[in-house]
């Protein structure tokens, strides 16, 4: 068969070259990780207790709510979409939750429903901002930057409007539960963070609907064309992004039992940075949840390292910035590969 | 006469290397292009042709070798204006900015200045009509140029690229998206740009087109240069074996001989309407059957065949597919009721580029991959293999994206996401456009093959090959079915047909 | 009795280590705070692990853990959210690290003490020096920080408390600024496009003051106090910047926050704290008063002097020149 | 002939809805016009001095500096990039002509260099943060997206540490003026702003220059092909944009005689939000400098009724936001088609 003479032909022209840019591709996942490992030694010889697991577990901690944020984020980036309003989501979700559940009389809180009802409270606020964006995204059309960015003005304003910007505290036991308890002697929050993470690299990675999401997020038409419900997919994402952030912002309140008029205030810039230095395009279809993670973690371990270094106030910025800068052109290094 | 061996070439590659990562595209490859002359360059899918079209226009460095123009060396990369008064070049990629107006795409870059400097749009708009109206385009050249269809945007390019008022023209698969008509425009036009001794160098799948307007050919294959010589003294046999490095020619003619029809309807459709695009359309294909849905650009055929697909709700009539009514415009629904669709373009529509091969053909097939939503690697793998190896997509893995493949291979890609379903019906747009013709030769008896298994096939295009193998042919013109041949049809037939020429006139 | 600080007994061999939180880099005031923090910390024989949140209380929790990772004896902290240092208060008792409060008093949980000045004493000082100058008749503007803090709260709350009961004939119109000099004189600026009758400015803080002063001479309003077009401008915070403006008769007053006393006396009272020491509500040795806000939490209540141009009196709220020695505005160089 | 069989076939077919779409391509433009008189007419309703020469004039000011931003934003959208770092340009480029030559004593000033070099510093620092920004986008191909926010970082914060987070006070005369001068009874950033812009008009629109700028943002490689030098356009473009933020923080600063070490903080969300709302697309090739225009001045309009309507200082954002959400939506409206 003509076929037969010819597939070997091509095969050694292919094979050479195609192999390694496949195990590139792989690559870029981990290419954070001697971004990671430098700073973890640079913090252990700064100063010896950056290792020690009562300060790990600080850093995990300190992330673990943000970090929601960057995973919701990143199911949005995958799909090809932005949520802005995320980091509003965060303080507006616990904050409805607080103003209904708190007592009257201590701050802005009106006492109309019990405490056990904060948390379903918190999720369905949620639901509801990510059923808004999408509504306006997916069923509207409407550009969904712009959409969510004013939904972020719109909820920060609403957060301040119901509390008068005060904050909540006195907040019902429920809602503290999460942000506090111990597992094994870890923080929930930690077992959590970790959790969904897990669950977010096996629903992306591994299933049905996160393979949607890269096709969408990738070439929507070409995901229509192959049958994909791409509007389904996207209002779950949307509205799963939603819930994400206000169970992040549950977890914070709890952690601080409080809820502040400015909890999430300018949390999507670290949002962004850590899902774009983990790897996450802008553009949709690229990136991982592991990925994600790493720019997180790298985030925050930097964050950590230049406090214990008592490097002086007005600096730290200055210092943490250009670390960014520098991991970042570190893991253009390792990607090899033109940004975009 | 053809070749002067003491006069310089107007172009020269010599040597040329262009390596991508490992991937070798061009391996010591050279052409030698005289004045005056249209030199045809093909070759298979991957060949090389369009690495050495973007060297010969300066948007590449070659690794090694060099290029000469009149027998001095290139311009360097960086001065852009001297490429551009030496070479004009319609690319195989797309160079349409869709954003601009129809206009400016034309004069990109070379606007008509007023003395302080500013653009004249006025002007621009009017020389921009007069252009396009002299190749009977009749677009607003003031419309986003986004908004134009895909021959409308080939011309487009091809206008702008002859325009420039170059001696040397290349055209890197200029017919792959234009009907037969709108081909034959193009090839009055260059021949009056030959008489005035405009030198081409024209690349094309289409062998036929190389022996209609081309004077010299050269052959690529596996990024080597294998031979050079006038066209009329290679015959097509032997040009096909150049090509494919091989002895064994093209299987000529209607290569279709045992219908295996079955009794079955696969597809039934009845008073089917959509806008302008077509009126009160029926009929069936059973099973085992391919129709072919001939028409030119703006016949209908493609809406048609996107109705059935599901990608388009129409306006009244139905759609019925082994018996069952897809709702309207839902692409899963048909794609349940057995439908396997190949879209009309393939980067529009038919592939995510930064997904794996594996991805992108079992897209269609998720559930096949594992149980609860859940999709197993392996089991993946595993199904992608068989239909890389069903379709000889050329790839060292399933894990590679489809970025990576070359035009063709990616087209097979897209045929293998129809496939994988394993489908009652096939929907076929245009489905070997851009593809060598070993591979649309193989491709089209994989279509017969899977028709064979008693899949009906619905084949909307306007190129006679694919329509070849077609048991049946309904011939569109104007949002009407205005013929229907049986098979053995005559070329002349159909293509008055296409062209609204009534045949019983 | 109360600030006895400079003990001698160190531990044998280092200095006990305290840690300080401070709240924010971006402000004048904090950046005196940030000062005169080392100097205090020296003269107590402190050794000092500093961190900075940034205004995030997040951010504080996890450096309050990094401090304790670190071994601290003592810690100071400057929370600008109340209520969400609670946590953090709490893991701290339980690890019995005495706390030191600077400027806020948190909503819930103990320290060992609070050094501040009473914001809503700021807020009636400007109130009753606007009201007298004024004659109890007009409009003034009241430049607030963000609605999320409370001391921008409490200087609201307390200058509007003032107004309606001591000056009913005064309108105030307030605005909310989020600490932005951009935002505050924009809202400035509207505010005198459609009430060209304003007679008073408040601005809760130093951040306001050169874009008020701007908006007032771009009005052709910036004339000495004896013309009748003048605009009488009180300030808060007491930075350099402030006093000059005072002198040169472009403001009229100012509230000043004791940065330096801050600093002091917060270290002073850790110093107490990690020697075992304990006080009781009552006057102090530094002209200032000890109140028990509830059991388990005393506040040191410092003074923060009016300064105006005359250094008179105002409703019984007596003022100083802004050349005073006293004052930590004119301490700052060297 | 087939060709004129052929030709009135097509005609029909496109014509009836191609036509009225290029008519809506220039109105989009507009878009925000009927949204701008529906402001206006709520402000004069809820306040008559809204029209006042006075109110209309202190609107214009307000926005002037800002504007220049969202000028320059414009300006890198359109060529397909971003630039995060503006808001950061917007402070440290005065705040470092401030700290050489505000006289040493007061504040952090190094009293170095005369009065009469702030305004070169200025600019050349905006050149040099430009080129910064270029180097790494245009010559290393990173992301611009995240390299720009790594240097909002590091600006920032090296403004807080030069300033040493105070403000720069006692600024010479020659940072005042341009922001502090009238010219005919009218401020000079007013008319600063209104010839910028209508200089960004002409240059976006009408010439090559401005021409390529779209051809990048809406296809780098088929302008590559026409022939553009995209790398050189791209310099200039992100050095021009450094300028203009440059020149909006010395106005700034001129307008408010003082440097803030958070001069601009925040700033870069009201700027896409600007260019956005005014039509200026995320993704390149889009929009227009008279849309960014009339994006920024309805925002500023909008901040200005509700300051004269006398809102509720907690609810003043919601409020804010929930107008830019209505606008957008019914600037989706006038343009009729998809946003993304
Ligand atoms: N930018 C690129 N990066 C990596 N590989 C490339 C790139 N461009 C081309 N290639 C590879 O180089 C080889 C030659 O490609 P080229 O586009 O020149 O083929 P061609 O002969 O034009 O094919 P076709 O007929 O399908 O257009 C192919 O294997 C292709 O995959
Ligand atoms: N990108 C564009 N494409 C088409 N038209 C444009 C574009 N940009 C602007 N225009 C508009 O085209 C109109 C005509 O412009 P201009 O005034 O230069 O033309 P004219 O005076 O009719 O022509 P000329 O002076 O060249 O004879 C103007 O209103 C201009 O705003
Ligand atoms: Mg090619
Ligand atoms: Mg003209």
């Amino acid at each position: 068969m003509p076929e037969q003479t010819l597939t070997p032909a091509t095969e050694t022209a292919t094979s050479g070259r195609e192999r390694p840019r496949v195990r590139l591709a792989r690559l870029r996942d981990f290419a954070l990780i001697p971004a990671i490992i430098a700073i973890a030694v640079v913090g252990q010889i700064v100063n010896p207790i950056f290792l020690q697991g009562d300060n790990l577990i600080n850093i995990l901690q300190t992330m673990s709510e943000i970090s929601l944020l960057v995973l919701a984020q990143t199911i949005v980036l995958v799909a090809g979409k932005m949520d802005l309003s995320l980091e509003s989501t965060f303080g507006l979700a616990p904050g409805v939750a607080a103003w209904l559940t708190v007592a009257a009389g201590s701050g802005a809180g009106l006492g109309l429903l019990p405490g056990a009802w904060s948390i379903p409270i918190t999720l369905a606020v949620g639901v509801l901002i990510g059923a808004i964006n999408a509504l306006l995204i997916v069923r509207f059309g409407l550009n969904g930057f712009i959409v969510t960015l004013g939904m972020l003005i719109v909820l920060r304003g609403l957060l301040t409007g119901i509390s008068g910007g005060q904050t909540f505290f006195n907040l019902p036991a429920s809602m503290l539960y999460l942000g506090s308890a111990l597992w094994l002697g870890v923080p929930a929050s930690i077992w959590l963070c970790l959790l969904l993470f897990a669950g977010g690299v096996v629903l992306l990675g591994f299933t049905k609907y996160g393979r949607a999401l890269y096709a969408i997020g990738g070439n929507v038409d070409a995901a229509k064309a192959a049958g994909i419900r791409t509007d389904r997919v996207l209002w779950t994402a949307l509205v799963g992004a939603g819930v994400l952030a206000a169970l992040g912002g549950l977890m914070m309140s709890g952690h601080l039992a409080s809820v502040a008029a400015a909890q999430g205030d300018g949390a999507i810039f670290t949002v962004f940075a850590a899902a774009v230095i983990g790897g996450v395009g802008l553009n949709g279809g690229k990136g991982t949840v592991f990925g994600a993670f790493t720019g997180i973690l790298l985030l925050y371990m930097i964050q950590n390292v230049l406090t214990l270094a008592g490097v002086p106030a007005q600096w730290i910025q200055a210092l943490n910035g250009t670390i960014i800068i520098v991991a970042l052109v570190l893991s253009r290094l390792t990607g090899g590969k033109v940004q975009d | 006469m053809a070749d002067d061996q003491a006069a310089t070439p107007l172009v020269e590659a010599v040597g040329v290397t262009k390596r991508y990562g490992e991937t070798v595209a061009l391996d010591r490859a050279g052409i030698r292009v005289m004045p005056g002359q249209t030199h045809a360059l093909v070759g298979r899918n991957g060949a090389g042709k369009s690495t050495l079209v973007s060297i010969l226009t300066g948007l590449q460095a070659p690794d090694e070798g060099e290029v000469r123009f009149g027998g001095e060396p290139a311009p360097r990369l960086a001065d852009r204006d001297a490429w551009r008064q030496r070479v004009a070049c319609v690319y195989q990629k797309s160079t349409i900015i869709p954003e601009l107006t129809v206009a400016e795409n034309l004069y990109l870059h070379r606007h008509d200045l007023n003395r302080l400097g500013l653009v004249r749009w006025g002007a621009l708009r009017r020389k921009a009509t007069e252009l396009l109206a002299g190749w009977s385009v009749d677009v607003d050249v003031r419309l986003p140029a986004g908004e134009l269809d895909v021959e409308q945007r080939q011309f487009v390019e091809i206008t702008r690229a002859l325009s420039f008022g170059a001696r040397f023209i290349i055209l890197d698969e200029p017919t792959a998206q234009l009907d037969a008509a709108a081909i034959a425009r193009l090839f009055t036009r260059i021949r009056a740009l030959q008489e005035q001794g405009v030198t081409f160098l024209f690349i094309s799948h289409h062998l036929q087109e190389i022996y209609e307007i081309c004077d010299t050919v050269t052959v690529f294959r596996d990024a080597r240069h294998i031979l050079t010589t006038t066209v009329a003294d290679l015959p097509h046999a032997e040009l096909v074996a150049a090509m494919a490095g091989e002895a064994a020619g093209l299987a000529e003619g209607p290569s279709r001989t045992a219908v295996t029809r079955g009794p079955g309807v696969v597809l039934d459709v009845r008073g089917l309407s959509y806008g302008d695009a077509y009126r009160e359309i029926g009929f069936r294909i059973q099973t085992g059957e391919i129709v072919g849905l001939a028409g030119a650009a703006g016949s209908g055929r493609t809406e048609l065949a996107e109705t059935v697909a599901g990608l388009r709700a129409a306006d009244s009539g139905t759609v019925e597919v082994a018996g069952r009514v897809p709702r309207p415009g839902s692409v899963p629904d048909a794609l349940a009721a057995g439908v396997g669709f190949v879209p009309r373009d393939r980067h529009h529509q038919g592939f995510v580029p930064m997904m794996s091969i594996a991805d992108n053909a079992t897209m269609t097939v998720p559930d096949r991959l594992g149980e609860a939503g859940l999709i197993s690697g392996r089991r993946r793998d595993r199904l992608a293999r068989a239909l890389i190896d069903n379709l000889a997509i050329k790839t060292p893995g399933p894990g590679l994206p489809v970025m990576g493949l070359s035009g063709g291979n990616q087209q097979k890609v897209v045929m293998a996401r129809a496939l994988a379903s394993d489908p009652r019906l096939l929907v076929l747009i245009t489905p070997t456009a851009g593809v060598d013709v070993k591979s649309k030769e193989f491709l089209l008896g994989k279509v017969e093959e899977t028709a064979a298994g008693g899949t009906g096939v619905l084949i909307a295009s306007d190129e006679l090959d694919d329509l070849r193998l077609c048991d049946r042919l309904l011939v569109m013109f104007q949002g009407r079915v205005v013929a229907e041949l049986a098979a053995g049809w005559h070329d002349h037939d159909v293509v008055a047909a296409m062209e609204g020429v009534r045949l019983d006139a | 009795g109360g600030g006895g600080g400079g003990g001698p007994a160190s531990p044998a061999g280092g200095k006990p280590v305290v840690g300080v939180d401070y709240p924010r880099s971006d402000t004048d005031f904090w950046n005196s705070f940030i000062k005169y923090v080392p100097q205090f910390g020296a003269e107590n024989g402190l050794e000092l692990k500093t961190t900075n949140s940034q205004n995030d209380i997040s951010k504080l929790t996890a450096n309050v853990q990094s401090l304790i990772s670190q071994g601290v004896k003592g810690v100071v902290l400057a929370p600008q959210d109340t209520a969400a240092v609670a946590p953090t208060l709490q893991q701290l008792n339980t690890k019995k690290i005495p706390v030191v409060m600077v400027d806020t008093r948190p909503e819930q949980g103990d320290a060992f003490m609070v050094v501040r000045a009473d914001n809503r004493a700021y807020g009636e000082k400007a109130c009753k020096f606007l009201g007298e100058k004024l004659g109890g008749k007009g409009k003034v503007v009241m430049l607030q920080g963000d609605l999320a803090s409370i001391n921008g709260r409490d200087r609201t709350e307390a200058f509007n408390a003032c107004m309606k009961a001591g000056y009913p004939g005064i309108t105030v119109f307030g605005e909310a600024t989020n600490w932005d000099g951009a935002l505050a004189s924009q809202k400035l600026q509207t505010q005198l496009t459609a009430n060209p009758d304003i007679k008073g400015v408040y601005m809760q803080s130093s951040f306001a003051l050169s874009g008020t002063l701007q908006v007032l001479q771009q009005r052709g309003l910036l004339v000495p106090p004896d013309d009748p077009k003048h605009v009488f401008v009180i300030s808060n915070d007491g930075i350099p910047q402030e006093l000059k403006e005072i002198a040169a008769g472009n403001i009229d007053a100012t509230v000043s926050q004791p940065a330096d006393q801050y600093a002091k006396y917060a270290l002073q009272y850790t110093k107490a704290a990690i020697d075992g020491k304990t006080f009781k509500p009552g006057p102090t040795d530094h002209d200032s008063t000890i109140i028990q806000v509830r059991p388990g939490l005393l506040e040191d209540q410092l003074s923060a002097p009016l300064v105006t141009a005359d250094g008179g009196t105002y409703a019984g709220v007596a003022s100083i020149k802004p050349d005073d020695s006293s004052l930590w505005g004119n301490n700052l160089g060297g």
